[in-house]
């Protein structure tokens, strides 16, 4: 082992030699600076392998000979070998980056840079207070110095006020220490935590802690004392800024940590309100900040606040501490070191400009990877940690906590994701990016940094050893082998998807199965029309199989953690792929931000589980009894994001709409399973937990939405968003269907999740095959398409009468099945309401089908020909399905009726033959024989077409304008269409209903967010004597609070 | 009154003159010399926690007994942090002052209020 | 565009970037000639005649000045129903055509497309004078003096006006000729077709539509 | 005693023989009937007759593609479907049709059937006309389903089965066992939505003539015409039956059948002539407003009352 002190000694010694060593040449030079950097950084893994791997105990060295308190001591254990081993290997990433600029200051800069990941290393390794004063001010000095050599104006005034700002830290820091040095006589550290907890009460000794710590706080940048730090983020270069907010800040929040330990109970519970606060007020200014790097200052501040809080609730977090702090902290180190990194790179002032990027994978790439890193996505180390620490968090009732944590990460989404959807989404920009190799490396090393830190640190906690991670690592190789043309990664995904269904399914009972088949069989089948598409298609299926790996998770899960992890790999992917389309900026943002929000529920929800019964599997949930009401809630309204509940839908309608053509099947017929799937679970896990009220209420929540869902899709002219309001009603269907929670209930919600996949799949394949083609979403401006579109045309009227629930088709059986239901359950006016929308749902399907197909056809369609074929292969056997299950639903539905008879008795549906019947009382209530209606209706089609066929054999075929038009003839094929605005009298008597009631009080409360993060970040108004007030208005208000007792 | 309560006093109310400064000064180079007048009072205060009334300077000359050194003067911690605060002190606000320089250069101005361009 | 334009070529943009032409006239109508309907099997045929005049289904449309006395054919002092006369509204559901009156050729440009778009076997009842020889409107720039010049009339009912009774009894009229089997204008309107069309041409400018409107 | 599958379609194709006929009169009979309360003399009770074999007996006809068929045969497809799974007389084993492969649900759903190819076949037509028809009809029909609706929910209340044949059980055994006795509230909820699904005034602007000359057949004619109103036949004796059977005991022979089911659609009829015509924005607020709360009263009766 080389001794710690040798970092000091070597990074010390070079920043004095290099200057004489400069005469040997710049190129001596700077290969020494780089072996100085490599060699501690060397030095500092040597450790951390010997701890981690030999299981080497923490040593403290001794400088000079002799013990403390004469002498400094260092010490050196697993975490500050992981810590200078980040720091050391950051700061060498680092300057390879910043090498240019370093150059253009000359070997000064060299020699800062050393002085710098000194003093970030003494820092971390020492245990004198004293000595932490010494390292902080050399940390500062070479900041200052760094920030300086940029001798841009924003650049000075920035680094002048940081100076200030830390001028005003190190005094309160000087002054702490002194107090504190005068009760117990002693710098150093242990000493002075044993000194203090033995000193008992003493002002001097309170007000010098006090000030100690509040004088690191304030270096960390928490709110409010934090003005000058965003100046400094957004004037400084780039690479300075990464180092702040990287390493240094991972340098000083171990300071924290050392020092923390001197704080009363009451003073660590007001740093963990600054975290959390500073978490929360960073997340919402940054929400209204539109340039680059003062946008990353808020997000990193905010990062640091929550690191602080995690930091102060040491106590609480127990054995978990250490892997919930690093498990952010390198998500943060490493993203934001990239962020910055590439926002260098990028060269874009406001986060708008980043559209230069557009036409670049691999920085989208890296980029994406930063956010979701930040934001705790899987696989990245964030996801574990946030976990943990809610789960830590719930079981000692710290609510408030996590609510604040979970709405400022719900901002932290708003912010990074609309960055990103700018990327993707606005206008190209002519400018270039220049992509200077060896700053674009450090970037590589920290994307790649964070897949294999988020593998070993999610599996290091508990919660993460059962996770799977083979599908992703298949996810992980799409993305590298995306140069490949379209047909070989499509042929690759299908085969993947059909080879895990046939591992998978073998195992799985009769809920799982069919649940995995709609996500299995959906895959395979969205998939077909990926063929028609030529070139590359970047992109698309990385994360159209990341969105199926979480689908299939979800099966899998047998934990909370585990569900969990799949929720969010699937609401990741599924986000990308929904931002695909081409005006889907704004919908795929409401789509993340709800989703994010679901998640979060989920999160709460499981975390109040497990807090009450202490166990990790999904099916505890039947245990919980205190935190019932609460945990259901959350759990349903998680699930209902995704299933698009009245509420929760507006993400919906625009981001399936505008997603592309065959990405909406995906999300509209499989993804919101996902949403039913995890409702199924939770009710049946909870249907004895004492929550019948709350299935009441969930009941009525179906009706509603089914019925506005259907209302709404009525007047709608976008043929994808009529689709998507009717998915939003299906749902509701479904939900209602659930909440009846009996067994002839589930049946019908079974039913029409499967139906609902197939029709709907069907009419979003068909409708969106002939949007591609048309380039118009606008039902008035097609029509007449039957005659060019004949096959499409069946698929269009195969989908509508099925999803009608007109006999024969499988929708009557969900009808059917939903009637008996409702009545035999006694809910009788919510059964109305169902009623009531499933009729409504004919006004749009004739919309739909007319308008496209029906009616005169327009001119520039004149030379239409049929869809891509591709396109037609999944529709018909989609058909071939439907028809069979027209047919002969016993199949299916008995199997689901005995799976569902253990959990829901009541109410079962009875066979006889391909009858289904149900009893009330030994008396027949309700029976439908589906196969023998198949047979009536088709006889009897058949018999009335042969007539008319044969009495109409000589009929005149003519053509669209041989109408009876008052013996006139229409202008144009336009004035013949009846399709815009058509329902115009039903909105004249109905309109009432579907008044935008709940997108006005979304926007209001996102207008409510905006506006106030714009009034109240009007706080840092760029005066440096204003920030001066802040850091000593802080203090003071901060000293009179704890003095009061108020805590 | 003794000599240490004097210079408790002297500190703090510099300290406090300093902040003052800070606050009410437009003026860059006043603000910095602020600073260094609450850096100064600081420095006041920790000698004088570290002062023992009737004792000498720790400097181990003639006139200190080596064997006795450790009851004839004072506590010599606060004086050698003194020295590398005072050390430090004097770096940074010489870095203020080239900082100020550098600025005033571009924008002829020393008013701490001509430099808001970062802001919110 | 205005109105007359609605029918000129005209050259469209698909949405795959295709440029071609359309041309209305030809590709928004059907362009086949009439033709001679055959009768059934004379026995099954007498028996469709005989439900035929029992059931005279009139296109409710007043072409002219004599419309005003149709309404009257409604009300209990007249009741054509007891007849099996009935109004329909559209041409395609009618068989029955009255042209009341004078015919301006304006007119006479939608009594042609009305009267195409009935399905045969269709009759049509001129009434008044004006349909036979132009009546008061004789040297009229824009009447028509003749009708069965250009549409085939099955029965004529003089007057101006004819009282309702006089429609009347031109009803049974009709009813006895299609029970003879002789009216089939619409076969005589397929036969002559050049004929009638080049009359029609001759008085109507700026012909628009197709040549047989189906 | 169980029918042999042919002698049950044989039976039916009887039936369906008689409704037909029956239908043809009765629509000649209401028409006389309106006739002379207008003081006329009237239209011969056997026109309807005379109408459909001219229509069959047209000597021309167009098509405008292969969904203009299905207009007319989706229509008598349903009527003649409705009458296949609604049983005709109560305790006759010879009229009970398919009844047994489906209850009231199918027999509501199945009304969309017609409604639905119709839709399509007007759509083809590419008539504009046609199309604002069929805009309106569906419109007026989604809330006449509400109280019907509503109706049925109090009937499945009170007799606990959706089984029609078992509804028509239940009110067996004198006159106040009829739901009309038993359930007034939800019967006159049935019968305000039976007057939309009549479709006659004060609701048939659907088929306003003059204004959108008559909506959705404007198209149709000869054969085409003929098929759809020998569906009018069937459909109006099929859904009075359907009325009959959930409200007025059903009927337990022909004659019975035939008295009810004429009274019942006279109500229409009587209406009709009485009320002027509704815009159909207004017929569907009125739908959701009036018929809505008694059907609403109705279910409320049918829960507390009973």
């Amino acid at each position: 082992m080389v001794n710690p002190i040798y970092i000091i000694a070597i990074l010390l010694g070079l920043g004095f030699l290099l200057p004489s060593i400069n005469k040997a040449g710049i190129k001596v030079t700077v290969t020494i600076f780089f072996l100085g950097i490599i060699a501690v950084t060397a030095i500092s893994y040597q450790w951390l392998s010997a701890f981690l791997i030999d299981g080497q105990q923490a040593v403290q060295i001794f400088t000079a000979g002799f013990k403390p308190p004469m002498s400094i001591n260092l010490q050196m254990g697993l975490n500050e070998a992981v810590l200078i081993t980040l720091i050391n290997f950051g700061a060498l990433l680092g300057a390879i980056y910043s090498f240019k600029y370093f150059a253009e200051n000359g070997i000064q800069a060299l020699v800062v840079f050393l002085l710098f990941i000194l003093g970030m290393n003494g820092l971390v390794l020492t245990r004198d207070i004293f000595n932490i004063f010494v390292f902080l001010e050399i940390t500062s000095i070479a900041t200052y110095i760094l920030i300086g050599m940029d001798l841009r104006l924003k650049s000075l005034s920035a680094g002048f006020k940081y100076m200030i700002a830390g001028g005003i830290a190190s005094v309160f820091l000087l002054l702490g220490i002194i107090l504190i040095y005068s009760k117990t006589g002693t710098l150093n550290l242990d000493g002075m935590i044993a000194a203090v907890s033995a000193a008992g009460s003493s002002q001097i000794l309170f007000v010098g802690v006090f000030i100690l710590i509040f004088s690191v706080v304030i270096e960390l940048k928490v709110f409010p004392a934090n003005g000058w730090a965003l100046d400094v983020y957004e004037g400084s270069d780039t690479g300075i800024s990464a180092m702040i907010s990287a390493t240094s800040a991972t340098a000083l929040l171990f300071v924290l940590y050392k020092v923390l330990p001197l704080a009363s109970i009451d003073l660590t519970k007001m740093i963990v309100i600054i975290g959390v606060l500073t978490f929360v007020v960073s997340n919402l200014f940054a929400i209204m900040q539109k340039s680059t790097n003062r946008l990353l200052g808020y997000s990193s501040i905010g990062q640091i606040g929550l690191l602080v809080f995690v930091i102060a609730s040491k106590d609480i977090l127990g054995d978990n501490f250490e892997k919930i702090f690093f498990g952010l902290l390198i998500s943060h180190f490493l993203a934001k070191a990239g962020l910055f990194w590439l926002s260098g790179i990028v060269k874009a002032e406001k986060i708008q400009d980043w559209v230069k990027i557009k036409k670049h994978p691999i920085l989208i790439f890296m980029f994406g990877t930063f956010i979701l890193a930040l934001m705790g996505f899987p696989p990245f180390p964030s996801l574990a940690a946030k976990w943990s620490l809610v789960m830590i968090l719930a079981e000692n009732g710290s609510f408030l906590w996590i609510s604040l944590v979970i709405l400022a990460s719900i901002l932290e989404v708003l912010y990074l994701f609309r960055w990103f959807g700018y990327i993707l989404k606005l206008e190209d920009s002519e400018e270039k990016v220049e992509k200077p190799q060896h700053q674009l490396h450090p970037v590589y090393i920290v994307t790649l940094l964070l897949y294999v830190a988020g593998f070993y640190i999610t599996r290091s906690f508990d919660a993460g050893l059962s996770i799977n991670f083979i599908p992703l690592a298949f996810v992980g190789i799409l993305f590298l082998i995306d140069f490949l043309p379209v047909y070989i990664k499509n042929t690759l995904v299908m085969i993947a998807v059909s080879y895990y269904g046939y591992i998978l399914v073998p195992g799985l009972d009769t809920l799982k199965l069919i649940f995995a088949l709609i996500f299995l069989v959906g895959g395979i089948l969205t998939f077909i029309p990926g063929y028609s598409v030529k070139g590359k298609r970047i992109g698309f299926y990385p994360v159209a199989a990341m969105m199926y790996v979480g689908l299939i998770g979800l099966i899998e899960a047998e934990t909370f953690f585990q569900f969990f992890f799949a929720w969010e790999i699937m609401t990741a992917g599924s986000y990308f792929l929904i931002l695909r389309g081409k005006r889907s900026m704004s919908h795929a943002l409401s789509y993340i931000l709800f989703s994010a929000g679901g998640a979060y529920l989920i999160l709460f929800g499981f975390a109040l589980s497990g807090a009450e019964t202490g166990s990790i599997l999904l099916t505890s949930l039947s245990e919980v009894h205190i935190y019932a009401t609460m945990v259901f809630i959350l759990l349903a309204l998680g699930f209902m994001t995704k299933t698009a509940s009245i509420g929760l839908h507006i993400w919906l309608p625009g981001a399936h709409a505008e997603a592309e053509s065959d990405v909406s099947p995906m999300v509209s017929a499989v993804l919101l399973k996902a949403g039913v799937f995890g409702l199924i679970i939770l009710f049946i896990a909870m249907r004895n937990n004492d929550v019948s009220n709350l299935f009441y209420i969930l009941g009525w929540v179906g009706a509603i939405t089914a019925l506005l869902g259907n209302l709404i899709a009525s007047f709608q002219e976008d043929a994808k968003k009529l689709l998507a309001y009717s998915s939003i009603a299906q749902l509701g269907y479904i939900l209602f269907a659930l909440a009846i929670m009996t067994n002839v209930g589930w049946l019908a919600a079974i039913w029409y999740s499967i139906t609902h996949f197939l029709y709907k799949a069907l009419l979003f394949l068909a409708v969106g095959a002939i949007v591609l083609k048309l380039k118009t979403h606008k039902m008035y401006e097609m029509g007449g398409l039957i005659k060019k579109m004949p096959m499409s045309f069946i698929s269009v009227l195969i989908g509508i009468i099925a999803l009608s629930g007109v006999p024969p088709l499988a929708g009557f059986g969900g009808k059917w099945l939903l009637y008996n239901a409702f009545i035999l359950k006694g809910w009788y006016f919510q059964g109305a309401i169902i009623a009531f929308s499933g009729v409504v749902a004919f006004l749009y399907l004739f919309k739909l089908i007319y308008s496209i197909f029906l009616g005169p056809i327009k001119d520039k369609h004149r030379k239409m020909t049929e869809v891509s074929v591709w396109y037609l292969i999944p529709q018909y056997l989609i058909i071939a399905t439907l028809m069979v299950l027209s047919s002969k639903p016993r199949m299916i539905l008995e199997k689901v009726g005995l799976y569902f008879k253990e959990i829901l008795p009541e109410n079962t549906v009875v066979w006889n033959g391909d009858a289904a019947s149900t009893f009330v009382n030994g008396k027949l209530f309700g029976v439908w024989d589906p196969f023998y209606i198949m047979i009536i209706v088709c006889v009897m089609f058949a018999v009335l077409l042969g007539f008319l066929l044969f009495a109409s054999r000589k009929a005149t075929k003519v053509e669209m304008f041989n109408i009876v038009y008052s013996a006139e003839r229409p202008e144009s094929p336009q004035t013949a269409h009846f399709s815009y605005n058509m329902f115009s009298h039903y909105r004249k008597a109905l309109g009432f209903l579907v008044l935008p009631l709940v997108t006005n009080f979304w926007n209001f409360i996102t207008d409510l967010f905006h506006s106030s993060s714009d009034f109240f970040r009007k706080f840092y108004n760029g005066n440096a004597q204003v920030y001066i007030m802040h850091i000593i208005g802080f203090v003071v208000f901060f000293y009179f609070i704890l003095n009061g007792g108020i805590f | 009154m003794n000599i240490t309560t004097i210079v408790h006093i002297t500190g703090f109310a510099l300290i406090l003159i300093g902040f003052w400064g800070m606050l009410t000064q437009k003026n860059m180079i006043k603000i910095i010399l602020g600073l260094a007048i609450v850096e100064t009072g600081v420095q006041l205060v920790m000698v004088a926690f570290g002062f023992i009334d009737g004792r000498t300077a720790p400097i181990l000359d003639s006139a200190v007994e080596l064997s006795k050194a450790s009851s004839l003067i004072v506590d010599p911690v606060p004086q050698a942090l003194v020295l590398t605060a005072i050390v430090i002190g004097v770096a940074v606000n010489a870095l203020m002052l080239t900082f100020v320089i550098r600025l005033y250069q571009q924008k002829k101005s020393l008013s701490i209020n001509d430099y808001k361009d970062l802001k919110w | 565009m205005t109105r007359m334009d609605d029918l000129k070529k005209r050259t469209v943009t698909a949405p795959d970037g295709e440029v071609f032409t359309v041309d209305p006239m030809k590709e928004y109508f059907c362009d086949k000639r009439p033709e001679v309907q055959e009768p059934a099997h004379p026995l099954l045929e007498k028996f469709f005649n005989w439900a035929r005049s029992n059931s005279l289904w009139v296109l409710g449309w007043g072409t002219g000045c004599g419309s005003i006395e149709l309404p009257p054919l409604t009300t209990p002092r007249f009741d054509m129903f007891r007849y099996g006369v009935q109004m329909r509204p559209t041409p395609r559901q009618a068989g029955v055509f009255i042209i009341s009156g004078y015919l301006a050729v304006k007119t006479l440009k939608r009594v042609i497309r009305a009267y195409e778009q009935m399905q045969g076997p269709k009759y049509i009842i001129a009434l008044g004078s004006c349909t036979i020889n132009g009546g008061m409107y004789y040297d009229s720039f824009n009447t028509i003096n003749r009708l069965d010049h250009y549409i085939p009339v099955d029965v004529y009912i003089t007057g101006c006006m004819p009282r309702p009774e006089a429609i009347l009894s031109g009803f049974v009229e009709l009813k006895k000729r299609i029970r003879a089997g002789k009216a089939e204008g619409a076969n005589d309107y397929a036969e002559r077709f050049d004929w009638y069309k080049a009359n029609q041409k001759k008085v109507i400018k700026g012909w628009d539509m197709p040549d047989y409107n189906w | 005693m169980e029918l042999t599958l042919t002698s049950r379609i044989l039976y039916s194709l009887l039936g369906l023989f008689i409704v037909f006929n029956y239908g043809l009169l009765q629509s000649g009979v209401m028409r006389k009937i309106v006739a002379r309360v207008a003081g006329r003399y009237g239209i011969p009770v056997y026109q309807s007759y005379f109408d459909i074999i001219k229509n069959l007996a047209k000597r021309s006809q167009i098509t405008h593609g292969i969904m203009f068929y299905l207009g007319p045969i989706f229509r008598l497809g349903g009527g003649i479907g409705l009458f296949l799974f609604m049983p005709m007389i109560f305790g006759s084993i010879y009229f009970k049709n398919f009844s047994f492969t489906g209850d009231i649900v199918l027999l509501m759903y199945f009304q969309f059937f017609g409604m639905l190819g119709m839709a399509l076949g007007a759509g083809e037509a590419g008539h504009p006309n046609s199309t604002i028809g069929i805009s309106r009809g569906l419109a007026q029909f989604t809330t006449v389903e509400i109280s019907f609706t509503l109706a049925i929910i109090a009937i499945a209340i009170q007799y606990q089965t959706l089984s029609v044949y078992n509804i028509v059980a239940a009110q067996q055994g004198g006159i106040l066992h009829w739901t009309l006795f038993q359930n007034p509230v939800a019967t006159l909820a049935g019968m305000l939505s039976f007057l939309g699904i009549m479709r006659h005034a004060p609701f048939n602007v659907v088929m306003a003539p003059q204004e959108i000359p008559i909506g959705p057949p404007t198209e149709y004619h000869s054969t085409y015409l003929g098929m759809l109103q020998s569906n009018r036949a069937i459909l109006h004796i099929v859904e009075s039956a359907l009325f009959m059977n959930l409200f007025f005991g059903g009927a337990t022979n022909w004659i019975e059948f035939i008295v009810k089911t004429f009274f019942i659609y006279f109500t229409t009829v009587f209406v009709g002539v009485v009320f002027p015509r509704y815009r159909v924005d207004q017929s569907v607020a009125w739908f959701v407003k009036v018929p809505l709360v008694i059907g609403v009263l109705g279910v409320i009766y049918a829960t507390y009352i009973n």
